[in-house]
């Protein structure tokens, strides 16, 4: 289906480009309606027959899947989930495949929220993902959720000493001691891995100041796009890697797909909604360069 | 004296609220004053609402061209108008919210209302490809840099970019695509917006003194001096 | 004339043929008590209406047409009849009643606030207002948009002044070399990290010169001519890529608009994907 | 020339003047461990509590050096309590708590009598800091200090820099107004978007086709609709003497009253006020798509031959632009909304930037009033530069205090 469809979109929006482009040429305008046709084909052809694009990892995405990739199993990564149901659009994709590529690795995982929507989200992940996916993982062994506290920025200055300080249980009410995922793990910088998906405030930025930075931790972080821009300067020294929107969610979750193939079934949000998005830039492009083309080969007399 | 009081009331106003921002005791000026102006709007709605009446009644009675789809708007505007007064089928009475689950205000939102607005909002992306097409040609030093411009933040943000420069090593990595656009979006970009926004800053400051001082007072209808 | 108007009938009719299939294949059958039945039938009918009313907009964009009209007229309708509904619940029975009267607030069914003499201001000026109606007195509501416009400059001047004008001077401060460590470093590490200085400090000198050339363009009482002149054509140029980029940053937000519309006719609607 | 040297170096030192803000307490790394869990911590010390400056009333800052067991010492802090009582002896209630390295807070209450959270002024507070740990039964009380009471201040020092502009540009505005009163030539560049403005409604008339004429989704209270009026009546005006159509279809109900105002006086002007009528300005609906939907129909029945549109727009920019681009129509646009100004760029014929938009009524009416404004706007923004280049030099000598002058509290 997903070949047919490819191959018939390819089809039909190539040939039509390049019927497009023979015309210019000759210096023909394109009427407004073709280019409307086009980009509603562009839109509906990756809808109906679900095309995805793989997507090439930029080293920034790139350097996040390699540390996950990298560490060896058993190691500790803490998942903190800074975001609410407004936001989940867009950076849920990313919290859930990075959360799916530690269970793929058999990291130890710990998740966390430094909102108070996180909770919820953080719950919902345990279901979607582990329990759903990876059965015979097991809660306080292999994973932990540790839900939310109220203090922003406050709460990480007291992990960084001591997680008991903070959290005497699990969202379960189970006390960490009693947990054998905490056995050894003292505060944040027994973390062998910090992710903080969010973008608002409290967010990656301070992660970055009031854990990664004085507790020399590696941190890793996923946002909106929006926010993206405002965090850059922070990598590498700062933040390991970055997933920025929809599109770094996608980019990451294609690098997961070529190193694990036979994940098939692995659902891939963040790549279907990238499908239609980047046909219509395309094909933006696409027309951007034919309108040129015309305009310096065969209109330039003509227009004003 | 026509032209005068209003005058002599926009400078008082003016004042008085440039200077409450200053003295605290004063300071919640502004924000009643926006209420109050909230609540002359709801007035307002009656010249609205009464002018549509007028215009499309005015079309039905005559005949005039297309008098069936004014109809239309005046039997949309008062079913949803007493809907709305009225709060009919309004689960929770007088009381509820105006747009309470079930209510027939609330169905004609979510049916009628809002796939309209989405839809006339999906038009967009239409007209920006359209208007990409049309008005992003290299015709002078103007066009070509907006042209390039919007054409390296569009290749950044699909895999093409990534693609076509993946494999420019990570100490030369502003030469990649994604981080050019990037880039273009965190520096240039951000020039451009701060030098308009002082621009438009002082624009309005000098305009709203202008108005207060009573030199610019076209809004009155009455013509400049 | 006669083979257009045949044409527009049997679009017509296939329209409304459409419509009434759609409706029944919504209806999700009949509940055994009359309200399932009335309620599936009712949101069958709806699911249809939001998709046509959604086609007849995209129908725009080959030409206008009756249907386009009947959505855009019905829609006008609708909207105006909205916003005077919220503006009445919200503003005057929300903001207005309980200031003034604690026989309508019971009335409404709102928490009378104490009544402020303050609120009949607004009252008032809200009638000048619709003494424009008369043509005796019209003049009067001009003392209302005096009052409007006076507080539009008076809150517009301070605000601009400080959030834009002031703030946005003071971010323009930037170093002009961020963490000088010698000739090397500084032309090895050409990538946005903040290890990169080089593009940390071009950065900044872009920022400069941008916002100082862009303001030079909005000198209005100087003849652009010479270096002044050569300044203000910088400045259009950093303008230019401001609106070039932007203009692409948006395209892809656009797009999803489309794809939420089209995931709706497809999934809801036809039930093609899930 | 004398003068205007004078006014800028008065504009410039202005802020000067205004007082330096001290930056935010830093916050405390919390990177030594700690074995002793569960005794008690020591307490805050030098506490102290003042009425709040710079508001009118009803607050209480307080301030003091945490306890020697945060970040450090016994190393188990976990946070400090904020309470009040109205007597030395209690009962004591909790105003807030701030996590550990916090040495102060903001005690804020209600100005409204009738809600819970009223804080009377000239009533006597007593406060006291408790330091926590993590085992709520352990904990440190600081010495209770008090009375204090909160009262409200005439003026706000923390806006002076703001009030320095405000003066100096008056100042400036004013000056410039009087000289051009008194007759001195002042020069305005072109701009191309207001100079189109005539050449398409004679266009206009010549195809017998109407203009229309968007005022955009502003409200009265947006200084941009209102430098759009000037506009119309500048519009309506050329249109009433050339007799061509008129269509300015609104989306809000005053804008629509003052936009009638507006363009019946420009025909009573043009000595032609049987000519108009309040058809011509309409009001549509108040609602964003709808707005659009209808103006969309109304340019491809009406075919206008020009559109333009002033005021505020968002994100119907583009979809009006092109609807007008297809029906041929020639398009003047200008905005304040810095996100749509690209659209309006690429799909209009002319477009006026920003401030140009508010630069248009004066230049319009070409009187020695308004284009003095526009004077004293370009020295303001020469100002700008200069302090921009100041601010340039101090932060590269690693002197930030200049930038600290712009600091405007709340």
């Amino acid at each position: 289906m997903n070949n047919l469809g490819l191959i018939i979109s390819a089809l039909v929006i190539g040939l039509g480009l390049l019927w497009l482009l023979i015309r210019s040429l000759k210096g023909k305008e394109v009427e407004r309606r073709v280019i409307f046709l086009f980009i509603g084909l562009s839109v509906s052809v990756p809808l109906l027959f679900n095309i995805t694009f793989s997507e090439k990892a930029t080293p920034i995405v790139r350097a996040v899947f390699d540390k996950i990739e990298s560490l060896p199993p058993g190691s500790k990564v803490l998942i903190s989930f800074d975001y609410g149901p407004s936001m989940a659009p867009e950076v849920e994709p990313m919290s859930d495949i990075i959360l799916r590529h530690c269970m793929i690795k058999n990291h130890r995982v710990y998740l966390m929220g430094l909102w108070a929507t996180g909770q919820s989200l953080s719950a919902s992940a345990v279901d979607k993902i582990i329990k759903a996916e990876f059965p015979d993982k097991i809660n306080g062994l292999d994973y932990v959720n540790i839900g939310y506290k109220a203090g922003n920025q406050g709460v990480l200055n007291v992990i960084i000493t001591d997680f008991r300080k903070m959290y005497a249980t699990d969202v379960d009410g189970v006390d960490l001691d009693s947990l054998p995922i905490f056995d050894g793990i003292k505060s944040l910088k027994d973390m062998n891995l910090l992710v903080s998906v969010g973008g608002g405030f409290p967010g990656i930025k301070e992660w970055v100041l009031f854990a990664a930075d004085p507790g020399h931790i590696p941190l890793a972080g996923g946002c909106a796009a929006v926010s993206a821009p405002l965090l850059y300067p922070y990598y590498p020294r700062q933040i390991l890697g970055l997933l920025g929107g929809i599109k770094g969610a996608a980019e990451y979750e294609s690098a997961l797909m070529k190193k694990y193939p036979e994940l098939t079934d692995m659902p891939i949000p963040g790549i279907r909604m990238m499908g239609p998005q980047t046909l219509a830039h395309m094909v933006i492009m696409a027309f951007i360069v034919i309108g040129n083309l015309s305009f310096f080969f065969a209109g330039r007399k003509k227009q004003p | 004296m026509k032209r005068q009081i209003p005058i002599i009331i926009t400078f008082i106003v003016g004042t008085v609220l440039i200077l409450s921002v200053f003295f605290p005791p004063f300071e919640r000026l502004g924000e009643d004053f926006s209420i109050y102006f909230d609540i002359i709007a709801v007035f307002a709605f009656f010249l609205g609402g009464g002018n549509l009446i007028r215009i499309h009644g005015d079309k039905i009675f005559k005949r005039r061209k297309d008098w069936g789809f004014s109809l239309v708007t005046i039997l949309g505007f008062f079913i949803m108008l007493a809907a709305g007064l009225l709060k009919l089928w309004n689960p929770g009475g007088i009381a509820a919210d105006v747009a309470a689950t079930g209510s027939l205000f609330q169905l004609m939102y979510d049916w009628i209302f809002n796939p309209l607005g989405a839809t006339m909002y999906a038009l967009l992306a239409f007209y920006v490809a359209s208007a990409s097409y049309r008005a992003f040609r290299a015709k002078n030093v103007e066009a070509t840099i907006l042209l390039v411009a919007a054409f390296v933040i569009l290749l950044g943000r699909t895999p093409l970019g990534m693609y076509v420069t993946g494999w420019i090593p990570e100490s030369f990595s502003i030469l990649q695509i994604p981080n050019m656009a990037i880039w273009i979006m965190t520096s240039p970009n951000l020039a451009g917006q701060r030098a308009i926004m002082i621009g438009i800053a002082l624009g309005v400051v000098s305009m709203s003194l202008r108005l207060i001082l009573g030199v610019e007072r076209t809004y009155l209808g009455v013509d400049n001096e | 004339m006669n083979g257009s108007r045949r044409l527009s009938l049997i679009i017509l009719a296939a329209v409304l043929v459409v419509f009434v299939v759609s409706w029944i294949l919504h209806t999700t059958g009949f509940q055994g008590d009359g309200a399932g039945t009335w309620l599936s039938v009712r949101d069958g009918f709806l699911v249809t209406l939001a998709a046509f009313l959604t086609l007849a907009i995209f129908s725009f964009l080959y030409k206008d047409n009756p249907y386009y009209k009947f959505a855009e007229h019905l829609f006008v309708g609708v909207s105006a009849a909205y916003w005077m509904c919220v503006g009445f619940w919200s503003t005057f029975v929300g903001n207005f009643i309980p200031r003034v009267s604690h026989t309508l607030s019971d009335f409404f069914q709102v928490p009378y606030k104490g009544f402020n003499v303050f609120y009949f201001v607004p009252l008032i000026l809200g009638i000048m207002l619709l003494l424009r109606l008369s043509s005796k007195v019209g003049w009067i509501s001009r003392w209302a948009l005096a009052f409007i416009v006076g507080t539009t400059a008076g809150l517009n001047l301070i605000r601009y002044l400080r959030t834009d004008f002031i703030t946005q001077v003071s971010n323009t401060f930037v170093p002009l070399l961020v963490d000088w460590k010698g000739i090397g470093p500084f032309f090895s590490d050409l990538s946005l990290s903040a290890s990169g200085q080089f593009m940390l400090t071009l950065s900044n000198w872009v920022i400069f010169i941008g916002v100082f050339s862009g303001l030079i363009y909005f000198f209005f009482s100087k003849e652009h001519k010479g270096l002044f002149g050569t300044a203000s054509r910088v400045g259009i140029w950093v303008l230019m890529i401001t609106f070039g980029a932007s203009f692409g940053y948006t395209v892809m937000g656009r797009v999803s608009l489309l794809v939420g519309r089209l995931t709706f006719l497809f999934q809801d609607w036809l039930g093609l994907i899930n | 020339m004398k003068h205007k040297l004078l006014i800028g170096c008065c504009l410039l030192l202005l802020p000067l003047l205004a007082p330096a803000w001290a930056q935010e307490a830093p916050v405390a790394d919390t990177t030594t461990d700690s074995t002793a869990a569960m005794q008690a911590p020591a307490p805050v010390t030098d506490l102290t509590a003042r009425d709040k400056e710079n508001d009118h009333g009803h607050g209480i800052v307080l301030e003091w050096t945490p306890s020697v067991d945060d970040d450090g010492g016994l190393n188990n802090v976990f946070g400090y309590v904020i309470q009040r009582a109205e007597s030395p002896d209690g009962p004591f209630e909790e105003r807030g708590r701030v996590p550990i390295g916090a040495g102060g807070y903001d005690d804020i209450g209600s100005k409204e009598r009738e809600s819970d959270g009223f804080m009377p002024d000239y009533v006597d507070y007593y406060y006291l800091v408790r330091t926590l740990t993590v085992d709520e039964a352990v904990y440190t009380d600081s010495d209770i200090i008090g009375p204090v009471q909160s009262y409200g201040q005439w003026f706000n020092t923390g806006r002076i820099p703001v009030l320095f502009f405000v003066i100096g540009f008056m100042i400036l505005t004013m000056y410039f107004i009087t000289k051009a009163r008194g007759g001195a030539k002042l020069f305005v560049r072109r701009l191309a978007g207001i100079e189109a403005v005539d050449e398409a409604i004679g266009r206009a008339t010549e195809m017998g086709k109407p203009i229309l004429y968007v005022l955009g989704l502003g409200t009265a209270s947006d200084i941009a609709t209102i430098a759009s009026f000037t506009i119309l009546g500048r519009v309506a005006k050329k249109v009433a003497e050339y007799q061509t159509g008129l269509i300015v279809p609104c989306y809000d109900p005053i804008v629509m009253t003052v936009a009638q105002e507006t363009v019946r006086t420009s025909y009573m002007d043009a000595g032609r006020p049987d000519s108009y009528s309040d058809d011509m300005v309409y009001f549509v609906t108040q609602s964003q798509f709808a707005y659009v939907a209808a103006v969309n129909g109304t340019m491809l029945r009406e075919l206008p031959a020009t559109n333009i549109y002033m005021g505020k727009f968002f994100a119907e920019s583009l979809i009006l632009a092109e609807t007008g681009a297809l029906a041929g129509s020639i398009q003047i646009s200008g905005t304040d909304e810095i996100a749509q100004i690209p659209f309006f760029v690429v799909a209009c014929d002319y477009t006026l930037i920003g401030e140009e938009l508010y630069a248009a009524s004066a230049y319009l009416g070409r009187e020695p009033v308004l284009l003095g404004s526009l004077k004293a706007q370009d020295y303001a923004k020469a100002a700008v530069i200069i302090l921009a280049v100041i601010g340039f030099i101090t932060i590269n000598f690693d002197w930030g205090g200049f930038k600290q002058l712009f600091q405007v509290l709340d």
